[in-house]
């Protein structure tokens, strides 16, 4: 039974209790403790249930890596799933509940699935449930989705309620990591002058070494930490941050690195995690190393826990996992945790070394200790199914046949260490094999490069596969000082800190144990704790032919759970190896991707959400629109009002309102968003000509042209009536969503393209609010503000002219779409609102009424005016529309002009623009196609043409539609058929695509 | 996540402050030219494994349109350069003959 | 070859999985084959399969330099669908969705195709005029689609934000008999039936160059010998420029990052497929529990299969925003794939310039859920010499101008 | 004059530093050519100003002109000065090729107030920047990326700084400086 031990934890804080519950039951731990101890010092073995089998789970490493141990943290708003215990901190009020799990943690209908695991291979549901077929979706994968999964769902209607927010700094070293290695690395980087941030995961500094000890420059090494952070902390280009974990590297530098500010302290205010987005010339990787099970059967149960995981808890928090603990291991560190154990008075009853020669220093440190050492012995099973029991005793190098069995409650087990090579291999750093080590390394020579081409991340300490504290120590320095010299400083002569350590026998390589055991026992031979993937799982993938490491993986599912194989992947691919008879390097990795452990989606999100999720670009009269209540429509990032409902009105019969009220007498637009690009130099009127399919250089100074715009694939993208200010001056108007776009495009082919024309453009959308003076009483109430003459012989239909009205310096455009008589008025953007203001106060005894984009589309179609985006979506050109008028014969080039030579795009088959006209009056449901006679080679029903734009008119009291059909001009008066969706067809007839006032009669008084 | 220098500003901006254009020194095949000219001009694409030229604008600083020289295998730059210029200028061929000895691209090498 | 069932598994089981048998041969290459298909990802293996099932070609085999359903087949997001808006576009789409039904019982390989449904939210008017254009060409094209209303929106997806502070989610274009299937399988299933049809399957084996006399293909030089071929089908999604370099003749496309990301798994919480256009973002939940999220693509040419991660953080950004509660759920793995653009974005299957040799390539982000018709038409083309599904994506069409832009309906997404 | 109003009519909010709209700013958009002779003379006549160094912004009393890109330079004076300075502008600038627009109302500026690196660290979690005290200082033009939208900024004076964007963000731009600037969220990253 785990436990609380009377003395011992550095980290803990025992005059500071703190109160938390597990699965509804009131517990009690320390400051200072992480979950996983809290949870160990109150008993807690087994604290969850594995994916596939749901065998019991109990705490297995201290850090990162634990696969196991992971909790619903948290209820509601704040639930998140899959919190790994071991890197919880503890706080005051802590809620978590076990996973994966029914009805309870104890009895756990789906362990039956354990019973099963012989029938539940790897890769079993590729074999099984394909019969009948639709019990795949109805039964077998609703099941499998159930029993699988792990967390608990957060609420459908959850909030999170707090926030997240990132950070961009530019730095010349960042040295990740903040055991001995980093903070030597940081020294050496940080005395050199460069400038430096050293981020550190947990909330502790020095990783490992206060825990496993040793010597440096002959103090004990827990002193040269302090010390190191101390002058660390002195130095105004060193930085230093904890609970900042380095979550990817990418390419150029880019390092995306995790804050925790408040995961320890629910409630504090400000955002709950910062994404760093780092910009690094140099990357120190001082991740540490991370210890390797051994593979016996029943390695899985509760009470089997890594020989540094016992140590840590023993050390750090005054925890003891079990009173007898049995360390197994194939290298000299796990004595470590003997000699610990047995310091702190608890009882060992035998070190399992399955190496025939056993151990270095330590062992005989143990061995004075009076504990019993077995070489050449490994463990032939686990005893115990919810803990551990006892140990059977074999020989390693045979087939399992028991010498011995032992009582016990807890196995420490120790299979070797291996680095920390996430980060070094995010950006296609390579690895090596360290056969000595039995390690996978960097490979010095392969580093990932950067956007010079040159190395950018240097591995230090034992995550460079340097386990000895007087190497890490020694690399550390180097690594630190070649990080420093890459970024121009010089690093000063002093020598590196001397660490020293015991002598250590090499480690022998044991990826089985014992090395013959039988098939039954390699079906409780645990790999992947949380995925339960069994050496007997690889054997099979390789056995049917999965002998890639990815295919073995994706097979076995092998590395694929929340550790992403931090525990599971080198065991893994030595099984691998062995299976399909080749060296370990010649079956290489699965790839390292980003992130090292999971990060907050929120995180990624930053701090937009909400009011800030995306921009919402407003228009100086947006105030007004949201004051009358307007039904909005987004039309890129603008708002812009669709209509304005009064009292119980629906939007159908505002709209309508608006449009009878806009032609019988008096209408106002916010037309603020249209593009309005200035165009000037010698070679303007030359460039748009280029630009338009019309001729623009013959337009007069003081006129207004409409203008079509067209990609140089011969599309059309933009439309809008250019005015010339003067000779060398022009303002091109551009649709709503087209004036950034319309302006890079004209940037993109004056400064690639015509580089010596002498052309200068200016975005000045923005400047000008721009209001729509629309219906017959339109001059009469620009008249009663005064200020200038707009009789129609002084600006007659497509004039412009500068003046005031009502002492406001405007911009008046004659020009109409909507068929009415029309003015638009660019006003300079502070004075739109009182502009509008004026406008609505002289209106008022026009009933003026402000109309949206709805009323506008239809009082366009009305009047046979094309819109892009409706007419047009890509693949229409100008002369599918009928607008060859303005298509220029005069100019032997423009944009898009070639590419309209193309034999598809003088097909005469192509659909063509078309009025429709139902013949009950009704209105043609939107994107409706009209179907031709049979079916295509691959039985789709025919089709000659589509509804472009629909509307129920009000000024014809009928709908109205547009569309584009085949040889449409040429068959006025025939009649289509538009099946619905619905089943119901309806029938239209091709008319003129111009409904109202036909000779423009309304617009030109 | 790129890095880029503007020639144009002299920005060492990252990858979110530029748009990318596609391919460089590509010449426009206007009216008169051939359908295989105008689709070569248009569609087809070097699109290589290895050396490349290509357009870049500044898109959230000075609004310059320049060209880089990079390497699409190790996102290796090997310079950027002004964009009106029909071809890549001699000390980035240089520069990129000394990282990658006998690239060829196109025409150049 | 020993068919899979619960009772081979069961049997199986008695002697601990000692028996089964490799699921596919791995043969060193003939000296000739009628057809060489480059690629053994799932297009080309699929490609491979309706060759012989079909056309009764089965001396084929299947070439890759690393190892089969290794590239895009299996790092894609695995939505199947086929509510397209083009005629070519809806009718390959469909042909393959109606095979992924049957997929699993036609390879006796369960490849766990869920018919759960796919929906693509409309959150702007111009959405909805475009998805209700599709519904109803996909109505004349046999495809069965149709748009719902935020209600039935909310009834099918409960963790949904209806009404987000930007974008109000107006409708949605559903089509039920959508949904996903497990992208490796698919490969391995094609693989094993490939190999029990007498093809090999060729791994570790990378094409060098393609041999060819009087314009037409003769053979190609690969890293374990030459090996000539009557036919040879170049399948090689992200490399397809490189390879047809190789066979002397360049392609309207690019090679670019696109990027996706898993989450944390949890208990099932969402049963269809979503894609939101207006914000960039798709996700589903796969049955492990992961959320399954596809990002953008990089907008520069790139052969690393590494993307730029402000992708994910946009796709993210915009998730949070369409479905809350996945704020406190963590990314788990992002991953990176090289896709093919073409001019139009939508797929080449074609003959080429160089006489016996064909191509299928430029899938862009959409390759995965058109599987099986890609395979069955290129398969018709390559035995055939025409096939009415790949007709309209000849390589030709851009000389022509005659493009399949399926973006045109409100900015689709594959 | 009273009817004219800025985007947000002068709102302000005290965070970890305090945000305000600038209210109504004179802005105006000179493009022309730097080497063609005597263009600068031109511009310092009608302005008073020297052409400012790439990427840098010079003042001097209630003017100031910005490079905004080699062809392009932002010129600052109080609103109601704007047109005749554009006038001005035009006039000395004539029969060169020059383009001059009056920009006040297009755009929105802000001002921000507060502890040296605190403000630093308020710009650096929305624009991509290296704010770095040692590398970028009062005095230096940057045009980048807040977020979501473009923007502009210099630093008047150690813990001053001037933000300025397109007119229609600006409330955008202000909800974002504010939520950067909020309660709590100090970085304690660039050291005073």
């Amino acid at each position: 039974m785990s436990t609380r031990l009377a003395t011992g934890g550095r980290l803990v804080n025992r005059a500071q209790k703190m109160n938390f519950t597990f699965n509804g039951e009131r517990l009690s731990g320390h400051a200072g403790d992480t979950l996983a101890s809290a949870l160990l010092a109150n008993g807690k073995m087994m604290v969850g249930r594995s994916f596939k089998y749901h065998r019991p789970r109990g705490v297995v490493a201290s850090g990162a890596e634990e696969p196991n141990a992971l909790v619903n943290l948290g209820t509601g708003n704040r639930l998140e799933p899959n919190q790994r215990a071991t890197t919880t901190e503890l706080f005051e009020g802590l809620a978590a509940t076990s996973q994966n799990h029914w009805p309870s943690l104890e009895f756990d209908i789906g362990a039956v699935n354990t019973y099963f695991s012989r029938f539940l291979p790897a890769g079993f549901y590729y074999k099984m449930f394909m019969y009948p077929r639709a019990f795949w979706k109805h039964v077998y994968e609703p099941f499998i989705r159930q029993s699988a999964g792990l967390g608990r769902a957060p609420e459908a209607h959850s909030r999170d309620e707090d926030t997240y927010e990132h950070f961009y700094a530019y730095i010349d070293v960042l040295v990740i990591g903040g055991g001995i290695a980093g903070l030597q690395a940081a020294l050496a980087a940080g005395r050199a002058g460069a400038q430096v941030l050293l981020i550190e995961q947990t909330a502790h500094w020095g990783g490992r070494t206060p825990v496993d000890g040793g010597e440096v420059d002959g103090k004990p090494a827990a002193e040269f930490v302090e010390a190191a952070l101390a002058e660390l902390r002195g130095m105004k280009n060193v930085a230093l941050r904890t609970r900042m974990m380095g979550a990817g590297v990418y390419d150029h530098g880019y390092v995306l690195a995790y804050e925790r500010m408040s995961d320890h302290a629910p409630g504090t205010p400000g955002p709950r995690h910062r994404l760093w987005r780092l910009r690094c010339k140099q990357i120190v990787t001082a991740t540490g190393a991370i210890e390797r099970p051994l593979c016996f059967a029943g390695n899985d149960v509760p009470g089997v826990l890594l020989a540094s995981a016992l140590r840590d808890y023993a050390v750090n928090y005054g925890v003891s996992i079990g009173d007898r603990t049995v360390v197994v291991t194939n290298n000299d560190d796990a004595y470590r945790t003997a000699i610990s154990m047995k310091e702190m008075g608890l009882e060992v009853p035998a070190i399992i070394d399955a190496r025939a020669g056993g151990g270095g220093a330590l062992a005989q440190q143990a061995r004075d200790l009076g504990i019993r050492v077995e070489t050449g012995k490994g463990i032939a099973k686990v005893k115990g199914t919810r803990r551990v029991e006892g140990v059977a005793i074999c020989a390693q190098a045979g087939e399992g046949a028991v010498l011995d069995e032992i009582k016990c409650d807890a196995v420490a087990m120790s299979g070797g260490w291996s680095p920390v090579v996430h980060l070094w291999s995010h950006c296609g750093g390579k690895l090596d094999w360290d056969d000595a080590q039995s390690m996978f390394r960097p490979r010095a020579s392969a580093p990932p490069t950067g956007a010079t081409g040159e190395a950018f991340v240097i591995p230090a300490g034992s995550a460079n596969g340097h386990l000895g504290l007087g190497d890490v120590l020694a690399d550390a320095d180097a690594a630190g000082r070649a990080a420093a010299q890459a970024v121009g400083a010089t690093p000063p002569k002093t020598a590196a800190p001397q660490g020293a350590g015991p002598d250590e026998a090499p480690i022998e390589p044991v990826w089985l144990m014992p090395q013959g055991v039988d098939i039954k026992l390699r079906m409780k031979a645990w790999l992947d704790f949380q995925n339960d993937v069994k050496v007997s799982d690889v054997q099979l993938a390789a056995r049917e032919g999965f002998e890639s490491v990815e295919h073995a993986k994706r097979y076995t599912t092998l590395g694929m759970a929340t550790d992403q194989g931090k525990l599971s992947n080198i065991n893994g691919l030595a099984i691998l190896s062995d299976a399909l008879g080749q060296p370990i390097p010649q079956t290489g990795t699965t790839t390292f991707r980003p992130p090292y452990t999971p990060i907050s989606m929120g995180a990624i999100a930053g701090e937009a959400r909400g009011k800030v999720f995306q921009p919402i670009r407003r228009t100086p009269i947006q105030d007004w629109h949201e004051a009358q209540g307007a039904y909005f429509e987004p039309v890129g990032h603008w708002r812009r009002p669709y209509c304005y409902p009064q009292g119980g009105e629906s939007h159908a019969q505002a709209v309508e309102r608006e449009i009878t009220q806009t032609r019988n007498s008096l209408g106002l637009l916010d037309a603020s968003t249209l593009g309005k690009l200035v165009v000037k130099g010698p070679d303007a009127a030359r460039f748009l000509d280029m630009l338009y399919t019309n001729m623009m250089s013959t337009l007069k100074p003081g006129r207004c042209r409409y203008g079509l715009m067209c990609s140089e694939n011969g599309f059309l993208m933009d439309d809008g009536v250019v005015a010339r200010i003067d000779d060398e001056t022009f303002l091109c108007h551009t649709t709503t969503g087209g004036a950034e776009r319309i302006h890079a495009h004209m940037e993109e082919w004056l400064q690639t393209e015509w580089w010596d024309w002498q052309v200068y453009v200016a975005n000045v959308t923005e400047q000008y609010a721009q209001i729509g003076v629309v219906g017959p009483n339109a001059r009469k109430v620009l008249e009663k503000l005064g200020g200038m003459d707009l009789s129609r012989e002084t600006l007659p239909f497509m004039a412009w002219a500068d003046g005031t009205l009502a002492g406001i310096g405007v911009r008046v455009f004659r020009i109409s779409f909507s068929g009415e008589l029309s003015y638009e008025i660019a006003v300079d953007a502070s004075y739109g609102r009182a502009l509008w203001d004026k406008l609505l106060a002289a209106g008022e005894e026009f009933g003026v009424m402000p109309y949206g984009t709805e009323a506008l589309h239809v009082m366009r179609a009305e009047k046979g005016f094309i819109m892009i985006g409706d007419e047009t979506d890509g693949t229409v050109i100008p002369q599918d529309l009928g607008l060859h008028w303005a298509i220029s014969k005069k100019k032997d080039d423009f944009i898009g002009k070639r590419a309209q030579e193309r034999s598809h795009m003088t097909d005469p088959d192509r659909w063509q623009l078309v009025g429709l006209e139902t013949l009950d009056g009704g209105v043609l449901p939107d994107g409706a196609y009209a179907v031709a006679e049979g079916t295509n080679a691959n039985g789709q029903r025919n089709m000659q043409g589509r509804v472009t734009s629909t509307y129920y008119s009000p000024t014809l009291k009928r709908g109205i539609a547009m569309g584009l059909v085949r040889h449409g001009p040429d068959r006025m008066g025939e009649v289509l058929e538009f099946p619905g969706t619905d089943g119901t067809t309806h029938k239209a007839r091709i008319v003129e695509p111009v409904f109202f006032d036909k000779d423009g009669e309304k617009q030109n008084v | 996540m790129l890095i880029l220098e503007c020639p144009c500003c002299g920005v060492r901006g990252e990858e979110t402050e530029f748009h990318g254009g596609g391919e460089a020194h590509i010449k426009r095949s206007g009216p008169g030219s051939s359908d295989e000219a105008f689709h070569d001009y248009l569609f087809a694409k070097e699109n290589p494994r290895g050396v490349h030229f290509e357009r870049w604008r500044h898109v959230y600083g000075c609004g310059k349109w320049f060209h880089a020289a990079r390497c699409t295998q190790t996102l290796e730059v090997f310079g950027t350069y002004s964009a009106q210029t029909t071809e890549p200028p001699q000390d980035i061929k240089d520069k990129i003959s000394a990282r990658r000895p006998g690239w060829t691209w196109r025409e150049f090498a | 070859m020993k068919r899979y069932s619960v009772f081979a598994v069961a049997r199986e089981a008695a002697r601990y999985h000692t028996g089964w048998e490799r699921a596919w041969k791995s043969p060193a290459p003939k000296k000739k084959y009628d057809v060489i298909i480059i690629g053994a990802g799932g297009h080309g293996l699929a490609t491979a399969y309706y060759l012989g099932k079909n056309h009764g070609i089965r001396n084929v085999a299947i070439v890759e330099k690393g190892w089969l359903g290794g590239g895009n087949t299996g790092r894609n997001t695995t939505i199947i669908r086929s509510n397209y808006l083009q005629d070519p576009s809806a009718a390959i789409y469909e042909k393959a969705r109606s095979l992924y039904e049957t997929m699993s019982q036609d390879l006796n390989y369960n490849v766990m195709y869920s018919p759960r449904g796919v929906m693509m939210l409309a959150q702007t008017e111009h959405e909805v005029r475009g998805y209700l254009r599709t519904a109803h060409a996909n109505a004349l094209q046999g495809v069965d689609t149709r748009f719902i209303q935020p209600d039935e929106v909310k009834k099918l997806v409960p963790i949904i934000n209806l009404d987000g502070p930007r974008y109000p989610v107006l409708g949605a274009l559903w089509q039920a008999r959508a949904g996903t299937a497990r992208h490796d399988a698919v490969a391995w299933g094609y693989a094993r039936a490939c190999s029990d049809m007498g093809m090999d399957v060729i791994q570790q084996c990378e094409v060098t160059s393609i041999r060819q006399t009087g314009g037409k293909v003769t053979g190609v030089d690969t890293t374990k010998g030459s090996i000539d071929c009557d036919k040879l089908g170049i399948v090689v999604a992200g490399h397809s420029g490189v390879v047809a370099d190789m066979a002397g003749f360049r392609l309207p496309i690019e090679s670019v990052a696109l990027q996706a990301l898993v989450s944390e798994p949890i208990k099932p919480c969402m049963d269809v497929v979503v894609m939101a256009n207006t914000v960039h973002g798709y996700m589903s939940q796969s049955d492990k529990g992961e959320m399954v999220i596809g990002g953008g693509a990089d907008g520069y040419n790139n052969y690393t299969q590494r993307g730029s991660f402000h992708h994910i953080e946009e796709t993210v950004r915009a998730l949070v925003e369409t479905f809350p509660m996945i704020s406190r759920l963590k990314m788990l793995r992002q991953w990176g794939g090289i896709v093919d653009m073409t001019g139009d974005r939508s797929p080449i299957l074609s003959k080429t310039p160089l006489e016996g040799c064909f191509i299928n390539c430029g899938w862009g982000t959409g390759g995965f859920k058109a599987i099986p018709g890609s395979g069955w038409g290129m398969a018709e083309l390559m035995a055939k010499g025409q096939s009415p599904l790949t007709d309209e994506f000849s390589l030709y069409r851009f000389r022509e101008g005659k493009f399949i832009d399926e973006s045109v309906a409100a900015g689709v997404a594959h | 004059m009273s009817e004219a109003q800025s985007a947000l009519r002068g709102t302000w909010h005290k965070g970890l530093v305090t945000v305000a709209e600038a209210g109504l700013q004179g802005m105006i958009t000179l493009r022309g050519q730097t080497g063609e002779a005597g263009f600068a003379d031109a511009v310092k006549q009608a302005t008073g100003l020297d052409l400012p160094d790439t990427r840098t912004i010079v003042a001097a009393d209630k003017r100031a002109i910005a490079w905004m890109s080699p062809d392009e330079w932002l010129l600052m004076c109080p609103y109601e000065d704007a047109h005749d300075m554009v006038a001005g502008l035009r006039a000395a600038l004539a029969g060169r090729h020059h383009l001059v627009e009056n920009v006040s109302d297009a755009r929105a500026m802000f001002t921000l107030d507060g502890d040296d690196a605190t403000l630093r660290e308020v710009l650096a979690k929305l624009a991509p920047v290296d704010l770095h005290p040692e590398r970028f200082g009062p005095g230096e033009m940057r045009r980048t990326r807040f977020a979501q939208v473009p923007g502009a900024f210099w630093l008047t004076a150690p813990g001053a700084a001037r933000v300025v964007c397109f007119r229609s963000v600006a409330q955008y731009m202000y909800d974002l400086l504010c939520v950067a600037s909020s309660e709590g969220s100090a970085v304690g990253y660039f050291k005073p």
